[in-house]
């Protein structure tokens, strides 16, 4: 076991799985010679050679469309999109090339890829920097979409992505990378891709929340405690395919649940947890689940503003105590 | 005279741009019938390009195309009843009818794949390029685009990044002269789209797109390049659509008499004229008809063959989605 | 009065508008010279000149872009994009230009443009020329979404589109172009954003659909009248904003309802329906809500497979019969 | 001289360089202090391609920037305790402390506006062009943009359309040798990009852009040239970035030695140097000092002023949507 940051274990996990095949290589903007903005590629090229690490021009396009066809012909790339606000420029080669090929060629090819990026607010980056845009990558069929919350999900969830025969997109949060956790260094410790993790049990309401707002809704639990109310917080940490046997146990014991995404909430990833939930668990509810995500407007910049809008722990035990009333 | 290809790869290179021409007019003929589905892209006129440009490559070397790539298909050694039971929607097409005409790939020859987003298949073929290059193994990447696709975005971006690490691909830029329907000089100010080669220091060739040889010649050199790790070269061939854009196109923006020009410099007869001093119009002519029965054997096996019954599609199963 | 199809109706909206407001203009692929692969601007270019007209090159990101800021400045573009599948490349001007200035700048700009697109399945074009993606713009803050499936709606929905201060996203649908209905060419007949239409009163199950689905959720009415079951037909039309109080009121009625959207099914546009449904309208479910979509997968090609997965009438009955059983 | 500035133009230019400066360094100091929020990107060093480019212009012509955009605000005339209580978060900012240092817009100065997505700015300046060009207004649009950002695909699509159609837009690439973090020759094979203008029969001039009277003058011409509407140029100012890419950047990338010579070229020295026979020691250090003052003031002024108070988002309830 080694204590260590989010972006640490990240950097372990893509040095490990490196080390482990010839075929895992790195590319973004940045990630070489600088280790990355967030610095998850830290001392990379050094070890593994410019061929396997790769700095990119400002082309996102491109390089998405390449690494699915990289992914293709026997590599299996590891892309770096330095903002998820930037995912727009990468749907396409999402959407219309990694999407379609595995079924409309019968199987002929499969496409082992990860796209890495971080979203979401909370450091005044402002409004095309700040956002959460799971839904975009989420809707797509083809695609899986995990978005760890601790350093041990980080790693384990990265190594299973890396190994995985199919595309995933693994969604970081800039506000994760420098806080710490347990990691158990000695172990290979994969972390199964479609399995959500309870971060806390409970009894009276489930919190189903995803990234950062796990944190979040960890503290909501803690002041719903003081209430008297227990809440289990489940961490999806698997957006997509979902762990709807979790989610069902839970809901089965709680009858009420909150769900908390920090993306927009009209046609947003919350809405498709609260449709599943009604439609699965329908005659256990005893409240219509409730939504806790970012307004439907831009991500302010002003410290104020930007608190204003973003989903925390009081709007989450708001709306927890809105089921319960 | 350099790359130039042996007489039995000229006779192929003939007998594969009939079997292009045949098959593109059997599926206006069936279209017209309305047996076919969807719009059908048809290249007659274009055959030297993508017959020519991919005679060279082998079966480890990678090909990517467009919604117009029956020449490609064909030119990168696939089976034209594998291509026309696709097209026909059967089960036994080479992918089961699930991808239609403009999305055909054959991985075991390399062709990966039709691509109907324009632009789209240029940076396909830079990825396979650059695993190529990782990996050491010595194949070459090419991607045929249309004058259209070389004013999206994604051609830029692809062509520095191809340049700036050498990438073992070829670009060969199919200029017919038209998108759809907008000529080309309504889509850019230069009439010589690989001028900007230079751009990023990248070679670049203009040849006569209705010749086969010529074709053949210009792109070996850059493949050759490629293969030697000397990076990405372009080649821009000009020839001309004879046909509408698609089976649904309505007409009345292609002029008659430059179709009627392009029509008299028809790259089957300037390959067959080339060949008749060596190989004598008998075996030419048995050639043209064993590619025409060819067509028309696939033709009538495909009408004949099933339809795909529907299956859950594996990955959305495997994902634990409802269908 | 008078009967027109689709694709007139359409062309009669952009004549209209073209000669009230001289600001007005068009761009797209081959839009001018040819009047659109649909034919929807036949005439427009000999009628209104090239510089109102404009074909432009195959450059979907910098067309989309530039419609954002040209809106911004004076004029109102009308930006075809020919197909719905080719919105990833629009996206981030959708996504981090449009969706954020009038917010971010504080109201000092505004941006007058609407993109015209179409989507759907049905004529065998393909896994990248079949798609409808309305989540994708449907989800985006700051674009509001409307899709006609009349002609009379497509007229007054895109005159009002083209004179609102905002973007609106304007989805057709391939099959819709050429079918008929009546056309008060006499009145203006606007048709306000925001506002669904009940295609159809019934007491038993609210089918809520979208563009051609609701033509299907039609025929499916007549199917279920057969069965004696009464179902209400509401056309959204405004997919964006959505008209709760019309949802609301049926749903009261018939404590039953039924989505249909020929989009994929996760994170998808019924997704966030079902969830309204359920928010406000908790109490007077007595079923959860049914979604009828495409299946989470690419659309294949040969006709058998593509009509296995498209919505449809059939799939629309059992549904609604599932929220009776 | 062709195009040359007026004496008062390059008083005023000189003044509005040292406004950035002094602005560039209350910024670092404010960060270090951590009284602001967010990355910050200074552009101490490039001051002369800001403020020389857009001088020509006038409020009714629009200017488009980056995330690196303080010189470009300052040039096209917007105040600078505006952009100060901007981006310190103020309700007293240009944008009441909504859009951040990346995005400040001031419409009435035709500054619209800031940009943080590389290369974004680069189509919306085109596209006011368009706006101009269908209303016939004479007003010109430009965008100034980075080398980085000359590798996006939309860079491309942007020049084909503009050269096409004769948009009354000009281009000014700001190349200050870094994407963030990494140097240009790594980010594509060629170092002059503006070479790549000929691929759209456009002009382009390279200039000095450390020298403000040699960057007026190369863009003048171009404005006037798209205000005559003989359509689009292109201007490659080479500079240097004498800071981190933002306040966040670790370094350890920039060769000081480089950093050194570029800082004996410093825009503001090299603008006094020529300006000192006819203006006189005294009358520029006047200047200085009162440039330097004002952004004292701004500083201090704006650090007293409030934070705004949120308020539901104008469209988003117009939506009736939940907030
Ligand atoms: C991104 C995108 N935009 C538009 C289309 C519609 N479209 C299909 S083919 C075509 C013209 C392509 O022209 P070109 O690249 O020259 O190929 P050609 O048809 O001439 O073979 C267009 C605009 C598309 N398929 N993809
Ligand atoms: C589309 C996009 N990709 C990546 C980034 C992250 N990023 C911000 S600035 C920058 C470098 C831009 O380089 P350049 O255009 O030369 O501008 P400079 O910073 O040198 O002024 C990058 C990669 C971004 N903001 N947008
Ligand atoms: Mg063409
Ligand atoms: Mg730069």
């Amino acid at each position: 076991m080694a204590m260590m940051r989010y972006a640490e274990a990240l950097n372990l996990a893509l040095r490990e799985e490196m080390t482990r095949d010839p075929s895992v290589f790195l590319m973004g903007e940045d990630i070489g010679t600088y280790g990355g903005v967030f610095k998850v590629s830290r001392g990379l090229m050094e070890e593994f050679g410019e061929s396997r690490v790769r700095d990119t021009p400002i082309s996102e396009q491109a390089m998405t469309a390449m690494a699915v066809t990289a992914a293709m012909t026997g590599t299996r790339p590891v892309l770096e999109i330095m903002y998820a606000d930037f995912l727009p420029l990468s749907l396409d080669a999402l959407i219309n090339q990694a999407s379609i090929y595995e079924y409309i060629w019968n199987g002929q090819v499969q496409m082992p890829f990860v796209l890495r990026t971080q979203g979401g607010g909370g450091a005044g980056a402002g409004a095309q920097h700040s956002k959460a845009l799971d839904a975009l990558v989420a809707h797509v069929p083809g695609l899986q979409v995990v978005a760890p919350v601790t350093p041990a999900d980080a790693r384990g969830l990265l190594k299973s992505a890396i190994r995985d025969p199919r595309p995933v997109i693994f969604l970081e949060h800039k506000l994760l990378y420098n806080t710490r956790g347990e990691v158990d260094t000695g172990a290979e410790d994969l972390v199964p891709i479609g399995k959500a993790r309870i971060a806390r049990a409970g009894s009276d309401v489930s919190i189903l929340a995803t990234s950062k707002m796990v944190i979040e809704a960890e503290k909501a639990a803690d002041l719903l405690a003081q209430d008297g109310i227990s809440a289990e917080v489940i961490d999806l940490r698997s957006l997509r395919p979902l762990d709807v046997a979790t989610i069902q146990l839970s809901v089965a014991k709680t009858n009420r649940a909150v769900v908390v995404n920090e993306g927009w909430r009209f046609c947003g990833y919350a809405s498709e947890i609260a449709a599943t939930i009604m439609e699965l668990c329908f005659d256990d509810l005893d409240a219509p689940v409730e939504r806790v995500t970012l307004p439907d407007m831009p991500v302010p910049y002003s410290e104020p503003l930007e608190s204003a809008v973003l989903p925390n722990a009081q709007k989450i035990c708001a709306a927890a105590k809105k089921t319960l009333a | 005279m350099k790359n130039t290809p042996s007489l039995d790869d000229q006779i192929e290179m003939y007998r594969r741009m009939i079997l292009v021409r045949r098959l593109e007019e059997r599926l206006g003929a069936l279209s017209k019938e309305g047996r076919t589905r969807g719009p059908i892209h048809r290249c007659d006129g274009q055959e030297a390009v993508g017959i020519g440009a991919t005679a060279m490559l082998t079966d480890a070397d990678y090909l990517t195309s467009t919604h117009r790539g029956h020449a490609h298909y064909i030119g990168k050694g696939v089976d034209v009843y594998g291509i026309t039971a696709e097209i026909l929607g059967r089960s036994t097409g080479l992918c089961g009818g699930r991808a239609g005409h403009m999305l055909i790939a054959d991985a075991a020859r390399g062709m990966i794949g039709g691509n109907a987003i324009v632009g789209a298949g240029i940076p396909a073929a830079a990825g396979m390029a650059l695993s190529n290059q990782i990996l050491g193994n010595g194949r070459v990447a090419m991607c045929i685009f249309g004058d259209g696709a070389a004013q999206t975005g994604i051609w830029h971006e692809t062509m520095n990044m191809a340049a700036l690490w050498k990438l073992p691909v070829v670009f060969v830029l199919e200029h017919n002269q038209f998108g759809l329907t907008v000529h080309s000089d309504r889509q850019g100010p230069v009439a010589d789209l690989s001028i900007r080669a230079q751009g990023y220091a990248m070679p670049a060739e203009i040849v006569d797109g209705n010749d086969a040889v010529a074709v053949y010649r210009a792109t070996a050199a850059m493949v050759e390049r490629a293969r030697r790790g000397e990076g990405p070269g372009m080649i821009e061939a000009k020839t001309y659509r004879w046909e509408g854009f698609s089976t649904s196109d309505m007409g009345g923006y292609q002029k008659p008499e430059d179709i009627a020009a392009w029509k008299a410099r028809d790259p089957i007869e300037i390959a067959r004229a080339a060949l008749l001093p060596a190989v004598g119009a008998d075996r030419l002519d048995a050639i043209a008809a064993a590619a025409t029965a060819e067509v028309e054997q696939a033709a009538e096996r495909a009408l004949a063959d099933p339809f795909p019954e529907f299956e859950p599609c594996a990955f959305t199963a495997a994902y634990s989605e409802v269908l």
